[in-house]
């Protein structure tokens, strides 16, 4: 087994170790720093399918916008030392039953098609060309993101923000 | 990690991971975060495709787009959960029922 | 002369219509509207009376109508009638009504509702005018209605107190079933005549379109009417109550006016009555006339005794219809309404009296009780003079009116009975002399009792005075139309109206039944009624002296023991105080029976039939829970029972529906799996 | 855009405009559903005053007036077709008026109040179009549109069992229009449009037997049409054993819908019996007017004793109805001119005085808050107007002469009398029973002694009064004088009734 290999199922144990925490973790920040290991392991995932640039986006956007608003979420939200309000959780048995019901149609979908290999293929870096698709085939779609954060932004303020008689 | 089985299943696991934690979390940035995991199983899933199946660069476009799109809800929910949490001072989802009844 | 009737009836209306709406905020709250409306009228029916008098023809009638009605084949037209008869009563009614409204100034003085008053009054002369000039049957019904409310709204007049509103009620209640029969008795006459018009009907039933039995129906049913108006046995227990209102009102509709109605309602259709009609008519007058007079001995409430005579002539003025006395009987109502309208307002001037004296002394007792008054003579001799003219009218003594026309009656029921083969018809004259006497001996018990003796009660005798002007006026206006000359001119004899104009004008109406039938309904030769006139003459005077004799013998010289007396006739005593207890049978069985057969329905209502309605959705709901969709019986159970079933669902289904998004989801992925599972099997 | 039309449009373009009103300003929704309620009322004035009395209706389209004719859905032939004859014209312009008056009633609505003017502007569009519709679909839309808005007007807007009310009301109702809906469609497959040959919904063309399938004149189905019919309109009449529906209905809704309820919907039943059923099928109306008749003198005799019992105001006043209803029923059992009309004229005169009766009611309930009858006493002393308008209103439903229940009731009497004696002589003893419970009620509201916790209740006021004071000068006016009335109606009932007659 090739070095690269090993690193490879490590990162994919990882990712998934850290996924399980997000999800069982008792206390909810324990959970957001899970997650934060999590988003790491999914870039290095995207590191060996060749996807560099989508790798270090989702380093910068998950790790360092995503993840820090749900911190800030988590701390505006809750005095941390209240394990009662952290702690709560819907029963077990219908959260399990839920992710086995996934779980379920997820193996019958993966066992009943052959998922075939691949000959090795270059890796090739891969910003140039996103960014020239970007604005050629995948304008529009990218202006109508743009749209959208924008209206997100723009909503997100108006949501969050405190009445001015209120303070 | 030149076949594409190892990144469908791990895709699989996080995202019934993902689930499981929107159902299992009370705490609605809990929730918030099994989303999360829920979009990263499925980017993963587009840009493995785009590596073992398609060749071409189409996955890992729609991966960007479906970050973006993940950005602006993290953004808008949290907003929501704030909003919630100023008028119910609760961020339990059981406890906000207004529509009910 | 149409014209002038129509002002006549019209006038009061107008009051009427200006008192209800104006009246309050008008200096003296309106009186002078009401009375110069009645006035006018008054001197407009002396005006007819002398061209009546002018004419001196007993055929005279004039009429005009204009339609009122006309849906298709169906027409109702309104017309007035004029003829003797009818000027006659449009003068007895106006004369009444103008004293009692100028009676009224004195007696109502200070009444919180003095303009509401006079308006009914208005209101009740118009109705009462359209009732005698009005040319139909139905426009005779629609008035005979509309006396029915006013008697209702001034019984009622003192609506604060209960028995003033259960009188009211009882009246216009007891009418009602009277009316009932009068209502079919109408329907009877136009189905089969095809108009209400007098003399349409008239013709109608001289062409044989009405006969036989359907004719007697007809005949007794209209008399129904009568009965309840005119307070007739089995109906006459509203009167008494009636006496609730003031004492105006009693005068004028319940002694001289509205209680007349039936009267004349019998007089107008008298050609239509059949004999069978007839002896139902008289029987129920005379039997009327002897028992109301057996329960006026024994009462003590001045204007209860009053009812009861007024009752018990009305009776005498209804057998006089009955026995074919047609001029006698509308004669003693003439006669009647004069001197009746004066003893109640006589009386009401003694209640007046007693009333103030009662005030002054701060006690509050029956100021109607005759037991407290006595010697008021002294303190009131106007009243007292014209009262006991009333009642020497009344009691049927010569040179005053009432004998006059008691004796043309007293002798027409005789001569009935005498030409009659059957001698039970001899009951008649038998009930006719009997309530004579005991006429004379009530009406002086009243008297002796009222004005003479000894002051019962001298706390109260000592504020006793003599009523105003404007109240003994009328009574003396009153009185002077009660004394003899009035109805005998151009004659001077003391004893007998022969002559007079009254009899000379006021003619029997050839009866149609006769016309139709081709021979007399009821025969009776000039010598038999001849030779009952003067015997009746005789026993009549004969009997009321001695009831007089009685009388005094009884309460003034105290020949004989009252009490001791009643005593020993106890039970018969307690029969006519109480009135025969009728107002108790009526209640126990009619009042009580509906009451309890309404309670009845109403349950059955609520609990039978809603029950149905509520138990049918019930039973459904669940038959269709379980046989669901093939459920096609009753289509309000499917109704129900879907709308219940879907309620059902819909309840349990919306616990389900949790609102929150997490057991959506997990709602949707089983969803997903099952699909999955259907789809890969 | 005909008369007749704008009449039955405006109330429902209105409340469009009253649902645009912000609904903060309650003042300007009220105001603004007046005047829209009150447009209709003048213009229905003016038709009245172009009517044409001489002619009759009924069935020759030649003879209705303000006739709008096209064409509306050609797939299935329906068509917009309204015209007005003399059935139907007095019930027209009586709604328009009742419904102003209602408006004007209803001042003192304070919950939701857009949605309530919204809804009842609806209403009065479904009334008004019921009245005029020719096209049996047409009649049957209006039929329903104007059930909805009541069923909601009820249930929201009513007493403490309102839900109860509006779904017995609606369930019952929908009863009604379930089997009308089949009859409709019986004949519409079997009746043929003479001109093109097709189906038509046309009421006119019904009415000629001519047109009618084979099928359609079988003996037994035309039975079981008319009765399946018959009690479609039972139910809104209502007609024993067809009555429970009304007590609670009238009871929970609030002043105004009651006086609608009693005023108009249920002449509709009536109303539709006079335009469909007797002309459709006049051999079956012939031969089951006795039974009517007998429905008829039930309804006069059971809903005057069970309104005597009753303990509530309202409840008495909602069985009187069922008694004077009878009286249409009898009247219009009978197939003479003066019971068809007197039966008319009741539908009228009941609704004026049955109006009054609950807007008087209702006048009472606004200050005193409850409506059993024991617990008022001497009214008359501290509400004397009140008392006294409240005392024309009963003694016309008593059948006063000088109002105009004497004068329907008598023209009933007498045109029944002379087909059926013994049911008239049955009937007749309402008179008695009415008068007792009416008396009895006065007595015990506004006479005797004074309840000592009303002797400072506020005395009826102004708007009240305008609601009450023209109904009661048009019950005495037509009382007096009944003839504007039935000039309208006297021309189509002789037509009708003849045309039952020439029915061998």
């Amino acid at each position: 087994m090739e070095m690269q290999e090993i690193l490879f199922y490590a990162i994919l144990a990882f990712t998934i170790f850290s996924a399980a925490i997000v999800a069982f973790a008792n206390k909810i920040i324990y959970s957001a720093f899970a997650l934060l290991f999590t988003f790491i392991g999914f870039a290095g995932l995207y590191v060996f399918l060749g996807a560099d640039f989508l790798a270090v986006t989702q380093i910068i956007i998950y790790v360092g916008g995503i993840l820090v608003l749900i911190l800030f979420g988590i701390l505006l939200t809750q005095k941390i030392y209240d394990l009662k309000a952290l702690a709560a959780h819907n029963p077990l048995f219908l959260s399990l039953s839920g992710g086995l019901f996934v779980a379920i149609i997820l193996a019958v979908i993966l066992s009943k098609n052959p998922w075939f290999r691949l000959v090795d293929k270059a890796l090739n870096p891969t910003t140039s060309a996103i960014g020239k698709a970007i604005l050629t085939d995948y304008l529009l779609p990218f202006e109508i993101a743009s749209v959208l954060l924008l209206g997100a932004l723009i909503g997100a303020v108006y949501l969050a923000r405190v009445e001015g008689k209120k303070k | 990690m030149n076949s594409l089985l190892p990144y469908l299943i791990t895709a699989g696991i996080v995202f019934t991971l993902g689930i499981f934690t929107i159902i299992y979390k009370k705490n609605a940035v809990g929730v918030l975060m099994g989303v999360e995991l829920v979009l990263n199983s499925v980017n993963l899933n587009f840009i493995a495709f785009a590596r073992f199946v398609d060749y071409q660069l189409n996955g890992q476009l729609i991966s960007i787009f479906i970050i973006i799109l993940a950005a602006a809800e993290a953004a808008i929910a949290l907003a929501i959960i704030l909003n919630i949490y100023r008028l119910k001072t609760t961020v339990d989802v059981t406890q906000v029922s207004e529509m009910k009844n | 002369m149409i014209t002038l009737a129509l002002y006549i009836w019209l006038l009061p209306l107008l009051a009427f219509v200006i008192q209800i709406f104006l009246g309050k905020r008008l200096p003296r709250k309106g009186d002078f509207i009401s009375i110069t409306a009645i006035g006018i009228s008054y001197l407009l029916s002396i005006l007819l009376f002398v061209q009546m008098l002018t004419n001196y023809n007993p055929e005279f009638y004039i009429t005009a109508a204009v339609p009122w009605l006309q849906v298709g084949s169906f027409n109702i037209n309104m017309g007035i009638y004029l003829d003797n008869f009818a000027i006659v009563m449009l003068l007895v009614v106006t004369t009444v009504s103008f004293w009692v409204h100028i009676y009224s100034i004195g007696y109502m003085h200070g009444d919180p509702r003095y303009n509401r008053f006079f308006a009914y009054l208005s209101l009740f002369s118009f109705s009462m005018l359209g009732l005698v000039v009005l040319d139909n049957l139905f426009g005779i019904f629609i008035m005979w209605e509309l006396v029915g409310i006013c008697s209702y709204l001034l019984i009622g007049y003192y609506f604060e107190k209960d028995s003033a509103a259960n009188a009211g009620k009882k009246a216009f209640i007891v009418n009602r079933v009277g009316d009932f029969g009068f209502l079919i008795g109408l329907l009877i006459v136009f189905t089969t005549i095809g108009s209400f018009s007098l003399l349409d009907v008239q013709q109608g039933v001289a062409q044989g379109k009405l006969t036989g039995g359907l004719l007697t129906a007809a005949g007794a049913l209209l008399f129904c009417g009568a009965i309840g108006k005119s307070a007739q046995f089995p109906l006459h227990v509203w009167l008494p109550d009636a006496m609730e209102g003031p004492t105006p009102v009693s005068a004028l509709i319940h002694a001289a006016t509205m209680v007349a109605a039936g009267v004349y309602l019998m007089a107008r259709i008298t050609f239509m009555l059949s004999f069978d009609a007839m002896l139902v008519v008289a029987y129920t007058g005379g039997f009327t006339a002897l028992f109301a007079a057996t329960i006026a001995i024994t009462q003590f409430d001045i204007k209860r005794v009053l009812a009861y005579s007024t009752i018990s002539q009305l009776g005498y003025m209804i057998m006089a219809i009955g026995v074919g006395s047609y001029t006698a009987g509308f004669f003693h109502l003439t006669t009647h309404a004069m001197f009746k309208s004066g003893l109640f307002l006589g009386s009401g001037s003694v209640i007046h009296a007693m009333h103030n004296a009662m005030e002054k002394v701060g006690v509050h007792e029956d100021p109607n009780d005759i037991r407290l008054m006595g010697g008021l003579k002294n303190k009131m001799p106007v009243t007292y003079y014209t009262f006991l003219i009333f009642t020497l009218a009344i009691s049927g003594i010569p040179f005053f009116s009432g004998f006059l026309s008691k004796d043309a009656i007293l002798g027409g029921t005789l001569a009935f009975a005498m030409s009659q083969s059957n001698p039970v018809h001899y009951l008649l004259p038998f009930f006719g002399f009997t309530a004579a006497i005991i006429t004379a001996f009530y009406m002086f018990r009243l008297v002796i009792k009222t004005f003479l003796g000894e002051p019962q009660r001298p706390d109260f005798y000592k504020h006793v005075h003599e009523s105003q002007k404007v109240m003994t006026i009328p009574l003396m206006v009153l009185s002077t139309l009660s004394i003899f000359i009035f109805y005998t001119l151009p004659s001077l004899n003391p004893i007998s109206a022969e002559h007079g104009w009254f009899e000379h004008l006021i003619e029997k109406p050839e009866s149609a039944v006769s016309i139709q039938l081709g021979h007399p309904v009821l025969e009776i030769s000039e010598h038999v009624a001849h030779s009952a006139h003067v015997n009746g003459m005789l026993v009549s005077i004969i009997f009321a002296l001695t009831g007089i004799v009685l009388a005094f013998a009884f309460y003034f010289w105290k020949k004989v023991d009252v009490e001791a007396l009643t005593g020993k006739i106890k039970p018969l005593y307690d029969l006519s105080f109480h009135k025969y207890y009728f107002d108790e049978i009526y209640n126990a069985t009619f009042v009580r029976g509906l009451l309890l057969w309404n309670n009845f329905l109403a349950w059955f209502d609520l609990k039978i039939i809603d029950g149905i309605v509520n138990g049918s959705a019930f039973i459904t709901r669940n038959f269709s829970a379980f046989s669901g969709l093939f459920d096609l019986g009753f289509i309000d159970g499917i109704v129900n029972g879907v709308a219940d079933i879907t309620q059902g669902i819909g309840q349990r289904a919306r616990k389900i529906q949790t609102g929150q998004v997490q057991h959506y989801i997990l709602g949707a992925l089983a969803g997903l799996v099952l699909i999955m599972v259907f789809v890969l099997m | 855009m005909g008369l007749i039309s704008l009449v039955t449009f405006i109330p429902v373009f209105g409340a469009i405009i009253v649902l645009l009103i912000p609904k903060q300003n309650e003042k300007a929704i009220k105001i603004a559903s007046a005047v829209i309620t009150f447009i209709p009322f003048v213009i229905a004035s003016y038709m009245w005053g172009q009517f044409n009395f001489t002619l009759s209706g009924v069935n020759n389209e030649a003879t209705f007036q303000f006739v709008e004719h096209t064409k509306w859905i050609q797939a299935y032939n329906i068509e917009y077709f309204v015209g007005l004859d003399g059935l139907s014209f007095p019930m027209f312009w009586l709604t328009t008026f009742i419904c102003f008056l209602a408006i004007v009633a209803s001042w003192n609505i304070n919950k939701a109040v857009k949605g309530y003017f919204a809804l009842f502007l609806l209403l009065e569009t479904g009334m008004l179009g019921v009245f005029v519709s020719l096209d049996f679909f047409l009649f049957y839309i209006f039929w329903e549109v104007m059930l909805l808005p009541m069923y909601f007007l009820i249930g929201i807007w009513g007493g403490p069992r309102r839900e109860y009310a509006a779904i017995k009301f609606f369930l019952y109702t929908l009863l009604g229009s379930v089997l009308m809906l089949i009859v409709m469609l019986a004949l519409y497959f079997n009746v043929k449009d003479p001109i093109t040959g097709g189906h038509t919904f046309n009421m006119l063309y019904m009415m000629d037997q001519s047109n009618h399938s084979a099928w359609l004149k079988g003996v037994d189905v035309r039975l079981v049409l008319y009765i399946m019919l018959f009690i479609g309109f039972a139910i809104k009449i209502p007609v024993f054993p067809f009555h429970t529906w009304l007590p609670d209905a009238h009871v929970e809704a609030p002043t105004a819908i009651s006086v609608i309820l009693a005023g108009i919907l249920l002449k509709m039943g009536t109303y539709g019996i006079f335009r469909i059923s007797y002309p459709i099928f006049p051999d079956v109306a012939v031969k089951t007017s006795y039974m009517l008749a007998i429905l008829g003198v039930i309804n006069i005799l059971y809903g005057a004793f069970v309104a005597m019992a009753q303990k509530d105001l309202k409840k008495l006043v909602a069985y009187s109805s069922v008694s004077h209803m009878g009286f249409v029923l009898l009247g219009m059992s009978t197939f003479t001119d003066a019971g068809m009309n007197g039966a008319m004229f009741q539908m009228v005169s009941h609704g004026m005085i049955t109006a009054m009766l609950f807007l008087l009611v209702g006048v009472i309930y606004d200050r005193a808050h409850h409506r059993e009858i024991e617990g008022f006493g001497g009214l008359a002393i501290s509400m004397p107007i009140y008392a006294g308008v409240a005392s024309v209103a009963f003694f016309a439903a008593m059948g006063l002469p000088g109002m105009t229940g004497f004068i329907a009731e008598a023209m009933v009497f007498i045109g029944s009398f002379s087909v059926y004696r013994t049911l008239t002589v049955i009937a007749a003893l309402g008179i008695v029973i009415t008068a007792s419970y009416v008396l009895w009620t006065v007595q015990r509201v506004f006479l005797g002694k004074l309840n000592p916790k009303y002797a400072t209740i506020p005395e009826i006021n102004g708007r009240e009064l305008f609601t009450l004071v023209p109904l009661g000068a048009l019950v005495i006016l037509f009382g007096i004088y009944p003839m504007p009335i039935l000039n309208l109606m006297r021309t189509s009932m002789t037509h009708l009734t003849e045309l039952i007659k020439m029915v061998p």
